[in-house]
């Protein structure tokens, strides 16, 4: 796939938008993509690495994939230009059901650089408004810095149909900071809608997913209507090379998309 | 993914003989990650380098390689041009395609094969090649020297009528070291005091400089420009603000029979004293160990006879803590105990002596004011015999290097000795006469031609007393005869050697020293007077024997040195640095004693509530000098070197 | 009256099979290991071995292959797969537990994606074990449920003579059959009696141990940490394994061309499951045990109807610290009394 | 016959020394055998045992490692280091078969451009007279296959 | 009262004193021939400890399993003079404090088995030197033997069939108390060093690479011949470059614990004839 944009996110988080090169390609991608989808991005010479597509599954004419360069592949992808080849094999795993949140409300969570998968889950409620009923977004990170898609936070700000709620961990607000300033679970204890004809999205790290769960259970939002999507290290995608097991779910084929009932049935120390 | 520029010169024909330029162009204009690949014929020039500047800008460079001369001739020319264009420079490598390729081969497609298999493997290091920002370092502009003898005082002085700060450290309670306790000083026979005092008062009043004599240094932390010094100010027991210096205590003193060190053991002092007459400063300190109050509780007569109550049994030893931006090490030497020659008799016969005793023998202010006398009985000695290397050049018992000021100084004691008793004779054991320095040749003929000194070729083997003399035993060489000399007094030209507790301290500073306990200087040829350790200099004999004019010379490369470092607020450095991966550093500490310039150190990670969880090592940017062999050593690889990264030389070797 | 392989015959029938086209491989002695391999002639098997050191697994799943090549230009990057070699092969003497753990990992290689290097291997293969007459005190088919002389996974299931001069032959499957058609003027019948099958004695209580694992309560036993305390988290025992399957994928090369790699990988390693992040869900040793423990007996079975445990004991012969399944399963039998 | 056997070598020298020697045998124009690529590095301390491996895997038929003379190394001591480096890393190497012939050591000084020169003659030969590293390179030919025993 | 029991009482005592939180020694294995590791931390538990001639691991790589000493509490441990030798390496190396750890010391000779004298790593100097003095055989002389009268070609054979079965399971490197590194450079992947892959170069560079990450640190226990699963002669290789040190440097590993690492440090007379 080739790369027609970059962006940088935050301190080594960056966006790229991929276009596909082969039709039969994107034909197959336009087919099976849904949003909670993830994919395999590589780079020959150093090897492939999972995160989700985090464009939305109403806009199919790209991919967007958002990371953070930490490793061998990441470095690779970060170092590339506009212009440059990159692969991408998936899209695989399994995906959030939208159709199931039609006439609800949302509630969407997220922290740090766990934003991606949530933002293919709103891009693809937004983008189909009249559907759904009142739209929440909580989202925070350890600092200003670590936001990730600052213009769409923006954006999102604006529109009179979403409310957004920014936080960032105590010590990591700037002077002109104007939001909150807290963790992300207890500026959701604050800031949550009613669970009644509620669906929780949540994304983010493992201990701040803990703590949200908790905190929704709290708020009264039942288990079933709370979704989450699960990071693991993945390498083959397809069920086969065993590390993103947790029990006895394999996270590339059965994941990466679970409700809060279906995690529970995990073995926690595994996650 | 990345767009490197690569840009051939031609270097008129040097390189374009030898290597097809066109055919390097075209084959790196097809290597991956090439945006732009030129060829030109003076890419030094004005308008060559202006021609990279523009394909930089125009193709948005993320890295450029210019094939041409080696490195060492204009990298930094480039880099510069880089720099220029807005390009950060040391994303600019230079392939060496004409001393090392063009100018050496004689097959022009065999030369063009490995100017593109250089050129590639450039192209790739480039690609991994990191913006580096110059470090910069503050400099806190004041000077620690230690050491109160002639180098430290000159170097001292240097740097403070240069309008810097100095602090002057001296562990004895005066000021002087060994240069006080001359006599009169080769090649000109001026007195030794009376061209050291005025310094030593110089040093002590000048308004720059701040004295801390009988005081020692407990630490020293931190690199160039930012070292932290703790400084032990041993009690005097004497209150430095209240003595006037009069001297009273003294002689009130009733422990008068203590071995004076100043005077080698030939005269006497009390417990509470001054080394010297001329001491700077003139105040005098109890030697706790032979204080009779000290001892049995009771005497306490020099506090009586303090009419200032200058007197305080009580004063502990206090603490200094000094700022300072460079440190000169100015430690000075010893002599070697001569007991190490027991078939000399030193130790044994008290009128076996030896040089530094002599100098205090013939020295007016010395124990004999002046007069040549023989330790045992007082008497002039009519015959001396002076041995040259008794202790130095000889590997089986002594040192293995020269004192260099040996044969100066036994000439001199000669002449000295001639100038004093007229009728006496002298012999001199000598193995070769070594007079290298302005007028030192002069000066060794006087000794022969003037003052009839009897120089011997030849080692002595024994000495012993027979009927009231020193037997003399040696071997004439020259003459391949042994002689037998009856003297009244043996002086021995003893091996200079490093101070006892040399090695400690250089470990304390965190200095190199050599197996004798000299200290190492940073390059013997090109860099003698830094240490190894950035920003700390040497000057004087800790780091060699040396004569005064050497020692002095020294001193005032060392203050040019400093001065050179504080003439910036901050210290700008090349950014080849090696870092820690502080998460996957084992704490092996092997980096750390594998540096040579101690630029590695321990450092805790401590969690939250400050437990420490690990150990690792931490680099300090302000004195690794970016060797690499930290890199090589460190066994998880979390050592890196910034210019040459793992990365960049594994893409330099796969690329080939 | 069965059919009967002599074993003076099998050097024939090497040389038929090898003539037909197929590698004939079995158990053998090579550089002070005991492996399966490629043979030319009969006498280079070495069937007093109990079990081979290393298992069968890495005739169908090497401990690296090719995936797939590819070479840098500065405007492409052609790519081409690599499949393993076309081979028709014949394992000659393979054991029961190192067939039947091919077998255990077919649904694992065959849910949704295919794994194409598995499935031609495993179809261009025919197994003939033998039965076992020996065993050793880490032998545990049968605590597994399964025999010495168990057909899963195999093709051919041959029979010890008692008097020690051939095999009895039981053609299992269509592929058995047809490998054994080349040799069928080598085979007699006869009425020599097979010798009886190894004892192995049952070690624990499969059932009760998989109950206890499937407990909920059981994950944070403080019995992981006790069990595997002097684990040193090494990947002997998952790469013994016939059924251990775990691989990571990782490209090689230098800047002009390269291979991507199929390699096993482990999950001993604190490695196999660290994210980027820095967060590791299975941080420590003990809980990389249980999840080996975990996977074969509780995860795996709920997924594809089989323990991934053949029972060939190799975990427990070969671990630096006497550590195994074995060890592991008696005690969960004594905690589910 | 085929051609001659012309070996490849890689060499990793100090930027100080060896480096600048070579620099000097340009400059003196000194000839000598094109088959060395030279890789530059600070000092002979920074010179890994894992870039002789690279090299070899790059398919090296030699591997020349060269810095400054005892007591020259512009960083004090990191060729004494190196030196007990290559030591074992010698006897390591000739343990397990790689020939101490391809593998060289040796100080060139930025003042030696007729060593370097003569250094590089000697050891193209040396090595070309060995011939090709057959045994190194059918480890690598061998990576190309799935592993079997 | 055999050794065995009085080390049992000592543990005991120790234990039922605090003045151990633990015990590390060995225990009844799966067969008669086994031993295995036994974490003791009870003084009711002490007769599981068992010692005989059949207690040939060295425990002591237990010791800097993570957490296990951060409480600056003791840690009692059964060692063989070559575990000695490795406290001392891993105490020289900032590995631990040698303080914390209470030594049982003992020593197998034939089928007898001996105390060692002492409890402090500093009290057995003296055993060490002697071992420095006249290395005990190993059993793989005639080998070594063999293996230096062999040219370089049929060395480089004899070496690439043996890591021909190498399977990458680093049991070596888990069983060796001297690869205690949090990240091994094995595992270091930008660059790749050393290719991760089980095949005929991967197994080379990395049989090597460790070889030479123990040049000098080696203490010859012979942990990761026995723990190699596919019998590669490993010791072999660590025993030969610890006579290269010895010859060389005159460095015998582990000798005390304020020991020098030998690749570290240098003498200006190094022997360099080998350089040109």
């Amino acid at each position: 796939m080739k790369i027609v944009a970059r962006h940088d996110e935050a301190p080594g988080v960056k966006t790229l938008r991929l276009e596909f090169q082969e039709p039969a390609e994107h034909e197959y991608f336009k087919k099976t993509y849904r949003t909670g989808m993830f994919g395999l991005y590589g780079v020959y010479g150093e090897g492939e690495s999972t995160f989700c597509v985090a464009s939305p599954e109403t806009r199919k004419d790209y991919i967007e994939c958002t990371f953070r360069q930490s490793g061998r592949v990441t470095s690779a992808l970060a170092n590339a230009d506009i212009g440059d080849l990159i692969t991408f094999r998936g899209p695989y795993g399994n995906r959030f059901p939208i159709e199931d949140f039609h006439g609800k409300n949302l509630l969407f969570i997220s922290g740090g650089i766990a934003l991606p998968p949530t933002r293919s889950v709103i891009w693809s409620c937004l983008d189909q408004r009249e559907k759904f009923g009142k739209v929440t977004i909580v989202y925070g990170a350890r600092t200003v810095a670590d936001l990730v898609y600052k213009h769409e936070l923006e954006e999102w700000q604006e529109r009179s149909d979403v409310d957004l709620v920014l936080t960032v961990d105590p010590g990591g607000e700037s002077p002109d900071w104007k939001h909150r300033v807290g963790f992300v679970p207890t500026v959701l204890e604050e800031a949550a809608p009613s669970p009644d004809n509620c669906i929780a999205v949540i994304c983010g790290p493992p201990i701040m997913i803990k703590f949200t769960l908790i905190s929704l259970k709290k708020l009264g939002f039942d288990e079933a209507n709370v979704y989450t999507t699960l990071e693991n290290r993945m390498k083959c995608g397809v069920g086969k090379c065993g590390r993103c097991n947790v029990g006895s779910v394999y996270v590339c084929k059965e994941g990466p998309v679970f409700t809060a009932a279906e995690v529970s049935r995990m073995p926690a120390a595994d996650l | 993914m990345a767009k490197i520029g690569v840009f051939i010169c031609h270097c008129g024909e040097n390189v374009g003989a030898k290597v097809d330029c066109t055919k390097l162009a075209a084959a790196l204009g097809d290597h991956p990650g090439v945006a732009v690949s030129v060829e030109y014929k003076y890419f030094c020039s004005d308008p060559g380098q202006e021609s990279v500047k523009k394909a930089i800008r125009d193709n948005n460079l993320t890295g450029v390689v210019v094939a041409a001369c080696s490195p060492r001739m204009h990298e930094a020319t480039f880099r510069k041009a880089c720099a220029e264009a807005g390009l950060n420079p040391y994303l600019c490598e230079i392939a060496n395609i004409r001393e090392q390729c063009s100018w050496v081969h004689t097959d022009k497609d065999l030369a063009t094969e490995k100017a593109m298999d250089i050129t590639r493997s450039m192209v790739e290091k480039v690609k991994r090649n990191n913006k580096l920002q110059p470090i910069e370092v503050p400099v806190t502009r004041r000077a620690l020297v230690i050491g109160g003898g002639i180098a430290g005082i000159q170097a001292a002085l240097d740097i403070a009528n240069a309008g810097q700060d100095v602090v002057l450290v001296e562990r004895e309670p005066s000021l002087g070291g060994h240069m006080a306790q001359l006599s009169e000083t080769f090649p000109t026979l001026d007195c030794s005091q009376c061209i050291m005092t005025p310094r030593m008062v110089e040093a002590a009043q000048h308004p720059k400089i701040r004295l801390l004599t009988y005081s020692e240094i407990e630490s020293v932390d931190g690199y160039i420009g930012n070292f932290t010094v703790r400084v032990r100010m041993k009690s005097r027991y004497v209150d430095i603000d209240k003595c006037t210096g009069c001297g009273d205590c003294i002689t009130k003193c009733p422990a008068k029979k203590i071995s004076s060190e100043f005077d080698c053991s030939l005269g006497k002092r009390t417990a509470i004293y001054t080394p010297f007459a001329q001491s700077v400063p003139n105040i005098p300190v109890i030697d706790k160990a032979n204080c009779i109050y000290f001892k049995n509780g009771k005497c306490k007569i020099c506090a009586k006879t303090c009419q200032c109550d200058a007197i305080n049994f009580d004063m502990p030893d206090t603490f200094v803590d000094l700022e300072v931006g460079a440190i000169v090490v100015a430690t000075g030497f010893q002599v070697q105990n001569n007991s190490l020659y027991g078939e000399y008799g030193y130790g044994k016969y008290p009128d076996v002596i030896n040089g530094l005793q002599f100098e205090r023998l013939a020295s007016a202010s010395g124990p004999t004011a002046g007069k040549i006398m023989r330790p045992s009985d007082g008497a002039e000695p009519q015959t001396v015999v002076f041995i040259q290397c008794a202790g130095s050049r000889d590997p089986s018992k002594g040192v293995r290097y020269c004192s260099k000021i040996c044969c100066m100084y036994t000439a001199k004691h000669a002449m000295l000795y001639a100038h004093k008793v007229h009728d006496g004779k002298t012999h001199i054991f000598y193995m070769d006469i070594r007079a290298a320095g302005k007028g030192y040749d002069e000066f060794s003929r006087r000794a022969i031609e003037e003052d009839e000194a009897a120089y011997i070729r030849g080692r002595v083997s024994k000495v012993w007393q027979e009927n009231g003399k020193l037997m003399v035993r040696g071997v004439d060489t020259l003459l391949g005869k042994p002689v037998e000399i009856a003297a009244d007094m043996v002086v021995l030209a003893t091996a200079i050697v490093a101070q006892p507790d040399a090695k400690e301290f250089a470990k304390t500073i965190g200095i190199g020293y050599d197996e004798y306990g000299f200290y190492n200087e940073a390059h013997l040829k090109l860099r003698p007077v830094e240490s190894s350790t950035a920003g700390v200099f040497l000057a004087g004999a800790c780091q060699s024997p040396k004569d005064i004019p050497d020692s002095v010379a020294q001193a005032s490369a060392t203050a040019s040195k400093v001065l050179a470092l504080f003439s910036k607020d901050k210290l700008e450095r090349e950014p080849v640095v090696a870092t820690n991966n502080e998460v996957t550093c084992a704490g092996c500490w092997g980096c750390v004693l594998a540096c040579p310039y101690n630029a590695i150190e321990k450092k805790d990670i401590v969690d939250r509530s400050g437990r420490v969880i690990k150990r690792v090592a931490s680099i300090n940017p302000g004195l690794c000098q970016g060797c690499g062999t930290c890199v090589t050593f460190c066994r998880s690889n979390s050592i890196d070197l910034a210019g040459f990264t793992e990365k960049q030389i594994f893409a330099e070797v796969m690329g080939l | 009256m069965t059919k009967i392989l002599f074993s003076d015959k099998l050097d024939k029938c090497v040389e038929r099979w090898k003539s037909a086209g197929l590698t004939v491989m079995g158990p053998v002695q090579r550089a002070n290991i005991k492996t399966y391999a490629a043979v030319e002639h009969a006498s280079e098997f070495d069937f007093g071995l109990i079990l081979t050191d290393r298992s069968i697994k890495d005739l169908f799943f090497p401990q690296t292959e090719p995936m797939l090549r590819y070479t840098i230009k500065k405007d492409a990057i052609n790519t081409d797969e690599c499949l393993p070699p076309r081979e028709q092969r014949i394992i000659f003497g393979a054991r029961a537990c190192d067939a039947s753990g091919m077998a255990i990992d077919d649904p694992l290689f065959g849910w949704d994606y295919k794994d194409e290097y598995w499935f031609q291997r495993r179809n261009e293969s025919v197994i003939v074990t033998i039965a076992c007459t020996n065993a050793d005190e880490f032998c545990m088919c049968t605590s597994l449920k399964m025999a010495p002389d168990s057909t899963k996974g195999s093709d051919v299931l041959l029979r010890p003579l008692e008097n020690s001069k051939g095999w009895q032959v039981e053609e299992l499957t269509e592929r058995g059959r047809e490998a054994f058609k080349t040799i069928a003027d080598l085979l007699q019948e006869g009425s020599d009696t097979a010798a009886p099958v190894a004892a192995v004695a049952e070690k624990f209580d499969l059932d009760a141990c998989v109950a206890w694992l499937q407990n909920p309560e059981n994950f944070d036993s403080k019995f992981w940490k006790e069990i595997s305390m002097r684990c040193i988290g090494c990947a002997s025992c998952t790469y013994l394994c016939p059924t251990c399957h775990c691989f990571d994928i990782q490209d090689e090369g230098d800047t002009y061309s390269g291979i991507r790699r199929k390699n096993w990988d482990s999950c001993s390693f604190a490695l196999f499951t660290l994210h980027t992040s820095g967060h590791n869900p299975r941080s420590t040793q003990s809980a990389r045990w249980r999840q080996r423990i975990m996977h074969k007996f509780n995860y795996f079975p709920s997924k594809f109807n089989a323990n991934s445990c053949s029972g060939c004991g190799r975990c427990s012969r070969e671990c630096p610290v006497d550590m195994g399944i074995t060890e592991t399963l008696q005690e969960i039998s004594k905690l589910s009394q | 016959m085929s051609e001659p056997f012309e070996p490849k070598i890689i060499a990793f020298v100090c930027t100080y020394c060896t480096y600048a020697g070579a620099d000097l045998a340009g400059t003196s124009r000194l000839k000598y055998a094109p088959n060395v690529r030279i890789i530059r590095l600070p000092c002979t301390g920074r010179i890994s045992p894992m870039f002789i491996l690279k090299a070899l895997q790059k398919g090296a038929d030699g591997v020349l490692i060269s810095g400054c003379h005892p007591g020259d190394c512009h960083f004090t001591h990191g060729n004494y280091h190196a030196r007990r480096r290559w030591m074992v890393f010698r006897a390591l190497l000739d343990f397990i078969g790689i020939p101490p012939e391809r593998v060289k050591y040796s100080w060139i000084s930025a003042a030696e451009g007729v060593k370097f020169a003569e250094f590089i003659n000697s050891v193209t030969n040396d090595i070309r007279k060995l011939g090709p590293f057959e045994q190194y390179s059918q480890l690598i030919e061998q990576t190309q296959a799935p592993a079997s025993l | 009262m055999s050794i065995e029991e009085q080390y049992r009482k000592r543990a005991m005592e120790l234990l039922s004193g605090g003045a151990v939180k633990m015990v590390i020694g060995y225990g009844r294995g799966s067969n008669a021939e086994r031993r295995r590791p036994v974490f003791i931390s009870s003084p009711e538990e002490v007769n599981r400890l068992v010692l005989d001639e059949a207690c040939i691991a060295n425990l002591s790589g237990y010791l800097v399993n993570e957490g296990l000493l951060s409480d600056e509490k003791r840690v009692a441990v059964f060692l063989r003079p070559e575990g000695i030798r490795a406290i001392n390496i891993l105490a020289a190396e900032s590995q631990l404090d040698a303080e914390q750890i209470v030594i049982f010391g003992f020593d197998v000779s034939g089928n007898e088995v001996k105390a060692l004298k002492g409890i402090h790593v500093e009290e057995f100097e003296d055993v060490i030197g002697a071992i420095k003095e006249h290395a005990p055989e190993m059993g793989n002389e005639e080998l070594l033997e063999k293996i230096e009268q062999m040219n370089p070609q049929e060395r480089f054979a004899f070496w690439k069939e043996e890591f021909a079965k190498c399977i990458k399971c680093y049991a070596c490197r888990q069983a060796c108390p001297m690869c205690y590194c949090r990240r091994c450079i094995v595992d270091s992947n930008q660059p790749q060093w050393v290719n991760t892959s089980s095949h005929s170069l991967g197994n080379f560079e990395w049989n090597i690479v460790r070889a030479f990450h123990l040049s000098g640190r080696c203490v010859e226990c012979g942990n990761c011949d026995r723990a190699c699963p596919v019998n590669i002669p490993l010791r072999l290789i660590n025993h030969r470059m610890a006579q290269e040190v010895l010859k060389s440097f005159d460095h015998f590993a582990g000798m005390s614990k304020t020991q020098e690492p030998v690749l570290a440090s240098f003498k200006k007379d190094d022997s360099e004839t080998f350089i040109l």
